[in-house]
């Protein structure tokens, strides 16, 4: 009880929680579930773009996506400590995802088709993960809070590069204005969907917000998505594939189009156009990998066992 | 200025297959570390072959930039050494050629950070700091996989048999190095030795195989790899990416 | 003209992605005689995919000749289906994707025989008998396969799991063909749970993907493939071979 | 004695040796390494072709090199079965062949470049087998000259279709010819060297001669093909890497230089420039098609099985 006060104390006056400090198990799992998930989303989704860094058609942006999908590892392996803290593995969490235990964002199981892909990537889905997570910055988990600085200010950069590589190739040639234009077709719905359910469909929604996990609806970030994005989308000269958009001066944002929700429930179930084919090149990875992190195993443990035996020699030595 | 820009195009060739080899790891790796050190890796080699296409487009006084080298020749004209063409192979193929290329290439730029081309050397001295990292990350991992397990033993042995018919190229006497390659094949030797000491690893002699890359001589890989790379681009003839 | 020009050039597309993949088989394949058999599926489609193309230039008006649309087409503009540009996986996954698409060509080509394009019409009563022989082929190794050893069976399983995503988008009902797809839905299905009944597998059920290849949606593995498939000719224009 | 007698009057009318005919050990021997080793040629040689079917720069010349890839099994094919006829065994040939313990051409430790490659084979390496196999059509063991005389009708097929690559893209770009004559360098001292050392170093040449498995000598058949190629080169505008090649009017032949004998040794002996890639890509097809001849057995021994349990059943239900 005396703990349960204080944790609500902590929360109510916008402090953070730390690792040591105690925590509702609620809260606890609550949080691992959504890191690890978070996580995941930043591993597969290196795949979806990081196939083009060998077909990237200059080497200026070979080397900016070469980064860009660097950098999402390094997120995946910040989070990954974030939610160790909170008492979970990291080998565990790995396991849970090869198994299609824990989820990642629905979005990474679209195909990238051409080049442009990589831009509206940038644009689209980094955009969308900051409006996210920006508010995750504030999160009331110490540690998750103080990942989500660092990873948004790279996602913003990334945002900006996805946006230029656009901005570039709407300057191009025929060719490559069409291929845009395709990408922000094939790319909207799925982005928008990135926000998750409607709210009156989310049921885990409530308890986050009142933990001070979550900050903001799914709808609330939906809405703030469009409104950041139309302007842009002018801006490019592409066009957004949403009859149903337009301002709405009395509520001061836009109006827009219902996302196909049983698209949406089909992906997260398993059934989107590139489940199986993340999920097994992960596992892939895995298990081509287990005889490397094996051996380094044994490694570190013959060294132990050296330094132990060089400690007992030089014991004998002294005596 | 033929002969420093034949040596910006060698090198800038050399890292340029390899990074893309590198590249081709990527979501491969067997841990998430490793994933961010061969992108670190294949980065920094990245950047030095872009820096070095430029030193040659001014050198060979065609003006060409970065892209025009890397994507619009064909294999015939590529000048890297054969072993950074080679398939990645298993985790530790990648980390004995990694090492191997990262100590031949360390002992190179070391002298090169004393070129008369000032531009070279900047680049060389830049680069040093980045290889050192690279033979550091190879090392380290090739003692953990000689002593590690009898299968991690096993795949080294293996990959150092794979590795060792490409040795010698590294070492012939090309013109435009300004550098004295029996010099090189010493260093480069003792520092392989060294570490394959520390590995329990011994360092196979083999015939070195006829051809050189550095004449246009490529293994049977480098159209395939070079197909992939170029594809978008030459598909997109006079477009700005 | 417009829909027997569609017609050709998606079966065309379908044949011509199925060689490719089938090329790939080469040299890989688990005995000489499975090399052999592969081999001559590949050469069949491949010559289907010619005599289409050549239908298609005709009836489409551009006059195009077999190679524009083989080489000088993006993957957007294919119109295949997205079983087809798969990777090989190993061989139960090629047994069970070449045992679909045979059993669905098959069942396509018959009706074609009596189209009232008698060019076409020629193409799929030759195409008939070569279609024969791969569904035979596929159907005896799915047995095998399926009551041979336990881990055929469980790849067996895999692959058929891998495929069912894929089915549904053989049957949707496209314009041009001048068949009906309920009765090739039908006729496939019934021929296909005969074989696997007799194999001991069953036929998955699983919800189709979104998108659809005859319309231009693909994989990510179709622009890979045409790179390859292109890379010489492309880099040779003007070239004739 | 009697035997031998038997066996050396067939030899010497000129009869074939069949397979249930009584042969002497060496002889059997002798045949059983000459066959393996041809089969063996044919399959490692589908490799440096192969993998240019994928990347067969017009859908003709596609189709022209697959089949002229799988009439090399087909060789392979019947090679292996003409061995099996003396009481070899395949599984246990191609067991040699991936252990490095029986040798293949040393031409196919060459890597095929470029597209002018395929053709620069065709031309020459299946011209050098034609020179090398139309005598064998003549061999005393019947099986092997039989399958001889279907070798060389579809290697002349072949040869003619590399030429008639050639030609072709001699008459295109400048970029296609200088390709061509690219590979005519690369390629000529090779075929020059798959007839074999000179004759004063090839040991094993007397005996097969004595039993007519061989018909004529290394260097003879060396002779033959410059002399036939030659004026092909001419015809086709390419130059032949060999500036001691001239017209020798006295002898009726051409003169031409030494090939690099140390080279030849050391291609032979497993130094060549992809002898590891070849046989390491032959043992991988074989040990991942492992669980499929596995499979195919277990369900011919089910079937078996079967039939004899209804066999029964029959004979129980007719008694």
């Amino acid at each position: 009880q005396e703990l349960q006060q204080g944790f609500d104390h902590t929360i109510a006056r916008d402090q953070r929680i730390e690792p040591r400090d105690w925590m509702p198990e609620g809260y606890r799992r609550t949080l691992i579930r959504q890191i690890a998930q978070h996580a995941h989303s930043e591993i597969i989704g290196m795949q979806p773009e990081g196939d083009w860094i060998t077909r990237a058609p200059s080497l200026r942006r070979k080397a900016i996506l070469f980064a860009k999908v660097q950098d999402e590892a390094g997120h995946g392996l910040y989070l990954y400590s974030a939610a160790e803290t909170l008492g979970a593995d990291r080998a565990d969490l790995t396991q849970r995802l090869i198994e299609g235990r824990q989820k990642y964002s629905s979005i990474f199981n679209y195909p990238t088709l051409t080049f442009a892909d990589v831009g509206v990537i940038g644009w689209f889905v980094d955009g969308a993960a900051i409006c996210n997570q920006v508010p995750l910055c504030r999160s009331s988990y110490g540690p998750y809070a103080r990942a989500m600085v660092r990873v948004c200010k790279e996602e913003s950069f990334h945002q900006r590069q996805g946006y230029e590589l656009l901005m570039t190739m709407m300057r191009g040639t025929a060719a490559q204005r069409e291929m845009v234009q395709d990408a922000v077709d094939r790319w909207w719905w799925p982005s928008l969907m990135m926000f998750g359910p409607p709210d009156g469909d989310s049921p885990n929604s409530a308890a986050s917000m009142a933990w001070k996990i979550k900050r903001h609806t799914n709808d609330e970030l939906r809405q703030k998505f469009v409104d950041m994005t139309v302007p842009q989308a002018e801006r490019l000269g592409v066009t957004l594939p949403d009859p149903a958009l337009r301002w709405n001066e009395e509520r001061g944002r836009h109006d827009f189009g219902t996302p196909d929700w049983t698209e949406l429930q089909r992906v997260i179930s398993g059934d989107g156009p590139c489940n199986s084919e993340r999920i097994a090149r992960r596992r892939a990875a895995h298990e081509e990998g287990a005889w490397v992190r094996e051996a380094a195993s044994a490694y570190a443990a013959k060294q132990a066992a050296r330094a132990a035996e060089a400690a007992v020699a030089a014991e004998g030595a002294a005596a | 200025a033929a002969e420093l820009a034949g040596c910006c195009l060698a090198l800038g060739d050399d890292a340029l297959v390899s990074a893309q080899r590198l590249a081709e790891w990527c979501t491969r790796a067997p841990e998430l570390e490793e994933e961010m050190a061969l992108a670190n890796i294949g980065l920094d080699l990245l950047g030095q072959a872009r820096l070095l296409y430029a030193r040659a487009g001014q050198a060979d006084g065609t003006g060409r930039d970065e892209d025009a080298y890397a994507y619009f020749r064909d294999a015939d004209d590529f000048r890297s050494v054969r072993l950074a063409e080679l398939p990645n192979g298993d985790f530790a193929f990648s980390t004995v050629r990694l090492l191997v290329l990262s100590c031949w290439r360390l002992a190179h730029f070391d002298r090169l950070a004393a070129s008369a081309d000032p531009v070279l050397a900047a680049i060389a001295a830049k680069g040093v700091k980045e290889l050192t990292y690279h033979r550091q990350f190879a090392a380290e991992w090739a003692v953990r996989l000689g002593d590690g397990t009898e299968e991690s033993h096993h795949r080294m042995r293996a990959a150092l048999d794979r590795v060792a018919p490409y040795l010698d190229e590294l070492f012939a006497a090309r013109p435009g190095f300004g550098v004295d390659p029996a010099a090189i094949r010493d260093e480069v030797t003792a520092v392989l030795r060294q570490v394959l000491d520390a590995a329990g690893l011994p360092l196979p002699e083999a015939a070195a195989l006829p051809g050189h890359g550095r004449a246009g001589d490529h293994t049977e890989y480098l159209a395939p790899l070079l197909a992939e790379l170029q594809s978008v681009a030459r598909a997109h003839p006079g477009a700005t990416w």
